[in-house]
C-alpha cells in the first residue's frame, strides 16, 4: 500500500494494466520521455519501451483515429488528450467512430479503448486549458464517460476503463491531481463503472457533484453540518451511462437536491441529473432542484477564473435556501 | 526534393484502345489470371447496375455507383492477402466483393441495415466509411496492429480526390511516414467531389505528390487500366512487406456516373468531359485486350456476363428474403453489455411499440 | 408574394441578403454550379458571380476556420456544412474560436457568421444524415443556435441569423425542406433570435418542441383536441440562448409539459428545458415533466429510423399520462 | 516533380559566427536599418527575460519564450506593412512587439486578463493562438478578405514544426494553393513540440517540402539569421503582392530554452544539442556582425541595452498598475447585447459577489 496523490494514482493503473496486458498502448503527446505534461506517464517509456509507450506526431483527430484502428484489431489503446481543450479536433473521430463502430459492425469489430485527457479549472493555466464539457460527450450514445474524485477512485476507475470492452473518456480533473494522497493497493483491481459513489450520508439534502468539484462539495457539507443540516454527498463519476437510481434513492430520503458542477450551466450534465429527477421523483421533492455551476460564459482567463468556478460558499447558499423552502 | 522524388508519371500498360504498352511481366500473363481479373470488373459493374435499378425501384437506399472506376477496386482486392485489413471508403465495393463480403451484404447495407457491415465471411476488414477521410487514420491504426503481429500483413485504405483536402488525410499519412507503418494509400482520383472538381481541390501538381509531404513514397497509375492498377498495387504490397514503409498510389480514374443515386451530375459536368471518359472507360478497354491478345471473343463474354448476372440475381433474391431485425435490435450493440437505462429505454420502446400495433 | 417551401425559403433569405449586403459570402461544398446537395444556395452562383459563392474544397474544419478569419475583417460569411453529420470535423473552430472571439479581445474582434447545416431524420438517408445533436451547440457558451420549423420562419430567422452580429448556428430539418409551402413576402424582414412562436394555444397541457417534430406536436394536438385535451404548442426555434419565459408562462397556465425532441435523450435540450421548468416552476406542475425523445443509441439506419423517431403517438401517449396523473 | 521545386536549401546571409556569405542587397544595408533591426532583438530578449522573471515570481503566469528565435519574429514584424494582418501562434511575441502590440498589453495577456488582447494600437491583428494550427483556417479566410478588398495586403500566418503535424494546418495551405490567396505561411522550425522532436514529427525531407503538397511555393531560411530571414520576409510579401498567390517559409531555428515556463526541457533534450544551438543564437550573431561591419562596440551595445530595458521596465510599471478589470465583466462580451439569460446570471453573479464579500 501506497499513498499516492491522483496523478500517482493514475500513473499506477497504468503501470499495472501494462504489465497485466501486453497488448496494452499508450499514446499522445508527449507521453514518452517527457512521461506527460502532468507526469501522468512519468516512468512508462522507460519501463516498457518505446514500441508500448509513443509520443505521436501533434494530431489529436488522427491519434483517436489511429487508436480506433488499434482497438479494431485487439489492441488496448490508452490514448492521452493533452488537454481537454484540445480533444475537439478528436471530437470528428470519438462520435462517428469510436462510439459507433460495434452497432455499426453488428458487434464484429468494437472498440476497446481508452481516451486520458485533464480537464477542469483552478490552475492558473492559459486560455483552453481549463473548460469542463463533459456533458458533450455524456451526450454521445455509445460512449462511457467516467470522472475520477479522488486517487483511490482515480485508480480503481482508470483500471474498469482500460478493462471495459467500449470506448472510455476518463477525465482527470487536474485541480486536484495532487491534493492530498490515499492509501493504495495496487492490485490491479477495478471500480464498477455503473455506480455512483455515496461519499457521506445524511437525511435533510443530497449534493451531487462529480470531479474536483467534490472537494467544495465535502467543504460545504461539513459547513452545514454545523449550521445542522446533515447532508449526503453523491460523486456521480460514471457520467454516462448516468446511474440515476442512487441519485433518486438518495432525494426520495432527502427530498433536496443540489446539482454542482464547474460546466456551463446549458445543457450540462446537471441539466440531465434535474430533468430525470424532475421526471421520475417529482413527488419526493420538498424544494425546487437547483444547480451550482459555471455561467454560459467562455471560463475566463485566470485573472478571474476563481469568480467563474462554483465555490462551497454558493453550495451552501442554495442548500440552505433548499431548506428554508416552503 | 532530389530526383529521385520526382517519378511520378502515369503508369500504364493498356492504352485506351485496348493495346499493351509495354510488355506484360511473367507473373501476369497467364489466360486464366487475366480472364479472373476481367470476371471481377464485370461482377462488379453488373452489381452496380443492379443496385442502382433495385434504388430506382424503392428497393435501396441512395448508392454510390463505382461505374467506370471498378479496376482500382478489383485490382486492389485481387492483390490483398487475405491476412492484410481493408480498409474502405463508401465507393469501394469493387474491393469487398473481392475481399469476400457478399453481395446480399453489400445490398443489405445500402438497404439501411447495419447487418450489412457484419461480414460473415471477412471478419477484420473496415465497414464502408462515410465521414470523408477518417477512414485514413483508423488505417494508421490497424497497420500498427499488423506490425505488433510481425506477420508481414499490409493495411490498405482508400479514398478519393475530395479526401485528399481534409485534414485526416494529411494526419494519417504523416503518421504513416514518421512511424513507418505499414500501409497502403490508395486515392481513387475520379476528377469530381460531387460537384467540385480536382482543379479546386488543390493546386498540387497531381495528388501523388501529396505524398512527398509526408515522405511516403508515391506514383501515379491509369486507374482504368486493370493491368496497371494490378501490377501496381501488387508491387507496392510487395514492398511495404518488404520494407515496412508506407506507400501511396494515386489511381486516375473519371466518375461517369452520377455521385450517388441522389445526384444529378448534368447540372455541373460537361457533356463533352463525360464522353471523352466514356472512352476510357476499364470494361471496354480491357475486352478489346483480351480479345486482341488471348482470343476472347463475343461469345465467351456473354457466358461470363451470364455467369455473373446469375450471381448478382441470386444475391439479389437473398437479399429481397432477408428478415428484417427483431424489433429494438438497435440496442443491443451500443455496449457490450445493455446499460441498465438503455435496458429500461428498450423495454419502453418494445411497450410503445406493442401499443401502437 | 410566393409560395415557398422551406428550402425555396432558405434560397429566397439567402438571396434577399445577398442583394442587401455585397460584403455576405457563401461557402461550402457543391454549394456553386450544384446550389447545394438540397439545391438552398440554387441559382446564387449565377446571380451573384463565382468570388461571393464558391466551393471551397473537401474541408469542414478550414471551412469554419476560413469564415471567421473572413468575418473578423468584416465580411459576413455564410457557409455550409452538407449534413450535421460532418461539423464535427469543424467544432474544434467552432467553440474554440467563433464563439471566443469577441470575448477573446474584449469586443476588437467580432464573429457574424452563419453556418447552416440540415439535420435530422425522416428522409431514408445513409448513416450520419439522419442525427440531431442541437445540444451539443447550444452547451457551447457563445453561440446562437436557431432550428427553424416553416417555411415562413426559416425566411425570418435565417435573415435575422445573418444581421446578427454574432456567431449562429443555423440547422435545417431537412425531412421538411419540402414538405407543404407558406406565402413569404420577400421584404427581408427579420423575425427575433429571443422568443419561441407560440403555435397553438391552449390550457390543459404545453407541447415544446421545434425543428421536424412541431410536425408530430402539432398532430397529436389536433388528435388530442377530438379527444377533449386542449393542448398549448410552443417551437422553441431559437434553442440558443433559450427563451424560457415563454415556455413557464405556459406552463404556469397549462401546469402540465412533454418535450419533444429528435435528439438522444441524455444531455439533450429537452434536459434543460425540463431542469429550468423544475427549478422555476415547480410548483405549477400538476404533473411530471415528460420528455418524448429519440434514445439513447445511435441513429439507426434507415429501414429502423422510424423505429428511432419520436411518433406523435408517443407524444400523446404521454400527454395522455399526464392529463391523469394524480 | 521538376526541378523548378527543388529549390529548398538554406537560405543564410550570416553565417553563425557573424560572418556575411553573401553580399547584403542594397536595400538592407543602411547602418540605422541595420541597428533597429538590433534593437528589435535586443528588446524581445530583453521583454522575454523579464516576463520569465516575472512568471518566477508570481507576477505572470505560465508564459512561452522566444529565446532564440526572435529573428523569425523581429523579420516578419519589420517586414510587414501596417495594413497586413498577422494571425500569430502564442510564441509571437516579437512580431507583436513590431506590429504595435503594447509590452504591457502582451504581460496581460500573459497574466490572465482578456484586456491583453484588446490591442489599442492595433486593431486588425489576431490575438495569439492557442490550439496549435487552428490559426492557419483563421489566415485564409483574412486573406480571402484582403483580396476583395484589392489593396494588396497579405494575411502573415506563424506556427511551429509541431503545428505543421495538424490537420487545419494542411487544409488551410491547400485552399491558400487552390484559390491563389494573398497568404504567407511561416513555420518557425525550432526542431522541438514540447519533448517530441521534428525527426518524430514527420518524415518529409524538410517542412517547406510540406508546400509542394498545396502548389505553394516555398523556401527554408536559416532562422537565427535575421538579415536572411528579413530579406526572405520580404521577397515573399513581394511575390505575393505582385503575383496574389501564397508562399510558404520554413525558418530553421532551434528552442534554446523550456517550452513555456511550465516545462522542464532537461527531461528530454540532450544538453550537447542545446549548447550546440546556443552557438547560433542571432543576438551573438547579429551582435558579431554589427561588430565587424558596422563598427558596432560594446559601449554602443549598452546603450541600446539600457535604452531597451527601460522600455521594458516601464511596461512592467504599467502593467502592475493595471486596475483589475470590473466583476463580472467576462459577462459582457459573450455576445454584441447580453441575452436575457445571461444578465440574470450575471445579477446573480453579482449579489453572490456582494453576500460573500
Ligand atoms: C466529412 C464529410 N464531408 C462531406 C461529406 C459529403 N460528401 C459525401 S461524398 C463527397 C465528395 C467526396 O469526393 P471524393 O473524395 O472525391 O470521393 P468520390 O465520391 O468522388 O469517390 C461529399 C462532399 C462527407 N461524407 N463527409
Ligand atoms: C491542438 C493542440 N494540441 C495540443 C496542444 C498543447 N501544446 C501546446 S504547444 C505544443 C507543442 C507545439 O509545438 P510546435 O508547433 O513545434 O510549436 P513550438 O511550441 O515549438 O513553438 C503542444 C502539444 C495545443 N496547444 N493545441
Ligand atoms: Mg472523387
Ligand atoms: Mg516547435
Amino acid at each position: 500500500m501506497n499513498e499516492l496523490t491522483m496523478i500517482e494514482a493514475i500513473n499506477q493503473a497504468l503501470n499495472n494494466q501494462m504489465r497485466a496486458n501486453d497488448q496494452l498502448f499508450i499514446l499522445g503527446e508527449d507521453v514518452g520521455a517527457n512521461g506527460g505534461v502532468f507526469r501522468a506517464t512519468d516512468g512508462l517509456q522507460n519501463e516498457f519501451g518505446m514500441q508500448r509507450v509513443f509520443d505521436t506526431p501533434l494530431a489529436e483527430s488522427a491519434i483517436v483515429g489511429m487508436a480506433i484502428g488499434m482497438a479494431s484489431q485487439g489492441l488496448t489503446p490508452v490514448a492521452e488528450i493533452q488537454f481537454m481543450g484540445f480533444i475537439y479536433p478528436a471530437i470528428d473521430q470519438i462520435l462517428n467512430h469510436a462510439a459507433r463502430l460495434r452497432n455499426r459492425t453488428r458487434g464484429r469489430l468494437s472498440c476497446p479503448l481508452v481516451i486520458r485527457a485533464p480537464f477542469g479549472g483552478g490552475i492558473h493555466a492559459p486560455e483552453h486549458h481549463s473548460e469542463s464539457t463533459e456533458s458533450i460527450f455524456a451526450h454521445i450514445p455509445g460512449l462511457r464517460v467516467v470522472i475520477p474524485s479522488s486517487p483511490a477512485r482515480a485508480y480503481g476507475l482508470l483500471v474498469a476503463a482500460i478493462q471495459d470492452p467500449d470506448p472510455v473518456i476518463f477525465l482527470e480533473p487536474k485541480r486536484i491531481y495532487r491534493d492530498g494522497k490515499q492509501a493504495i493497493e495496487d492490485d490491479g483491481s477495478a471500480l464498477p463503472l455503473d455506480s455512483c459513489f455515496l461519499l457521506r450520508e445524511g437525511i435533510d439534502i443530497s449534493l451531487i457533484s462529480w470531479g474536483a468539484m467534490i472537494k467544495e462539495t465535502l467543504e460545504a457539507a461539513t459547513l452545514l453540518a454545523k449550521k445542522g443540516i446533515d447532508v449526503e454527498v453523491i460523486d456521480v463519476a460514471t457520467i454516462k451511462p448516468l446511474d440515476i437510481n442512487s441519485i433518486i434513492d438518495s432525494v426520495k430520503k432527502t427530498g433536496r437536491c443540489i446539482i454542482a458542477h464547474e460546466a456551463a450551466k446549458t445543457c450540462g450534465l446537471g441539466a440531465e441529473i434535474s430533468a430525470l429527477l424532475a421526471e421520475k421523483s417529482i413527488t419526493a421533492l420538498l424544494a425546487p432542484i437547483q444547480r451550482v455551476t459555471g455561467y454560459d460564459t467562455v471560463m475566463p482567463m485566470f485573472k478571474n477564473e476563481q469568480h467563474y468556478m462554483p465555490s462551497s460558499q454558493r453550495i451552501i447558499q442554495a442548500a440552505i435556501h433548499a431548506m428554508e423552502y416552503r | 526534393m532530389t530526383s529521385k522524388d520526382s517519378n511520378i508519371g502515369l503508369r500504364q500498360y493498356l492504352d485506351s484502345g485496348g493495346q499493351l504498352v509495354q510488355p506484360l511481366p511473367s507473373h501476369i500473363n497467364h489466360r486464366t489470371q487475366l480472364i479472373a481479373l476481367y470476371q471481377t470488373l464485370v461482377i462488379t459493374r453488373l452489381f452496380d447496375e443492379a443496385a442502382v435499378n433495385l434504388q430506382r425501384t424503392g428497393q435501396l437506399g441512395t448508392y454510390a455507383q463505382s461505374r467506370g472506376q471498378e479496376a482500382i477496386g478489383c485490382a486492389i482486392g485481387k492483390a490483398m492477402l487475405a491476412d492484410d485489413v481493408f480498409i474502405p471508403y463508401y465507393r469501394d465495393i469493387a474491393t469487398q466483393i473481392q475481399r469476400g463480403v457478399l453481395l446480399e451484404e453489400i445490398l443489405l447495407y445500402w438497404g439501411g441495415d447495419e447487418r450489412g457491415s457484419c461480414f460473415s465471411q471477412q471478419k477484420h476488414d473496415f465497414p464502408l466509411c462515410v465521414p470523408i477521410a477518417t477512414q485514413f487514420c483508423h488505417a494508421i491504426g490497424v497497420a500498427f496492429a499488423l506490425k505488433q503481429r510481425k506477420k508481414n500483413n499490409v493495411a490498405v485504405v482508400t479514398g478519393g480526390d475530395g479526401a485528399t483536402s481534409k485534414g485526416d488525410f494529411y494526419e494519417a499519412l504523416n503518421i504513416a511516414g514518421a512511424m513507418s507503418l505499414p500501409c497502403l494509400f490508395v486515392i481513387n482520383n475520379n476528377q469530381w467531389a460531387i460537384s467540385v472538381p480536382v482543379q479546386q481541390q488543390t493546386a498540387a501538381k497531381t495528388i501523388a505528390h501529396k505524398a512527398y509531404a509526408a515522405g511516403v513514397a508515391a506514383c501515379q497509375i491509369d486507374g482504368n487500366d486493370p493491368i496497371a492498377m494490378l501490377i501496381g498495387v501488387k508491387q507496392a504490397l510487395k514492398q511495404i512487406r518488404h520494407d515496412g514503409k508506407p506507400f501511396f498510389i494515386e489511381a486516375v480514374s473519371y466518375r461517369i456516373c452520377n455521385h450517388t443515386t441522389a445526384d444529378d451530375a448534368t447540372r455541373y459536368m460537361q457533356q463533352k468531359a463525360l464522353q471523352e471518359a466514356e472512352q476510357k472507360e476499364p470494361l471496354i478497354r480491357y475486352k478489346k485486350f483480351l480479345r486482341q491478345y488471348q482470343d476472347w471473343n463475343d461469345e465467351d463474354d456473354s457466358e461470363l456476363y451470364q455467369a455473373c448476372q446469375l450471381t448478382v440475381d441470386q444475391a439479389i433474391e437473398h437479399y429481397k428474403n432477408t428478415k428484417p431485425q427483431a424489433d429494438g435490435d438497435f440496442f443491443d450493440y451500443m455496449y457490450q453489455d445493455l446499460p441498465a437505462d438503455l435496458a429500461q429505454q428498450k423495454q419502453q420502446f418494445l411497450d410503445d411499440l406493442n401499443r401502437h400495433e
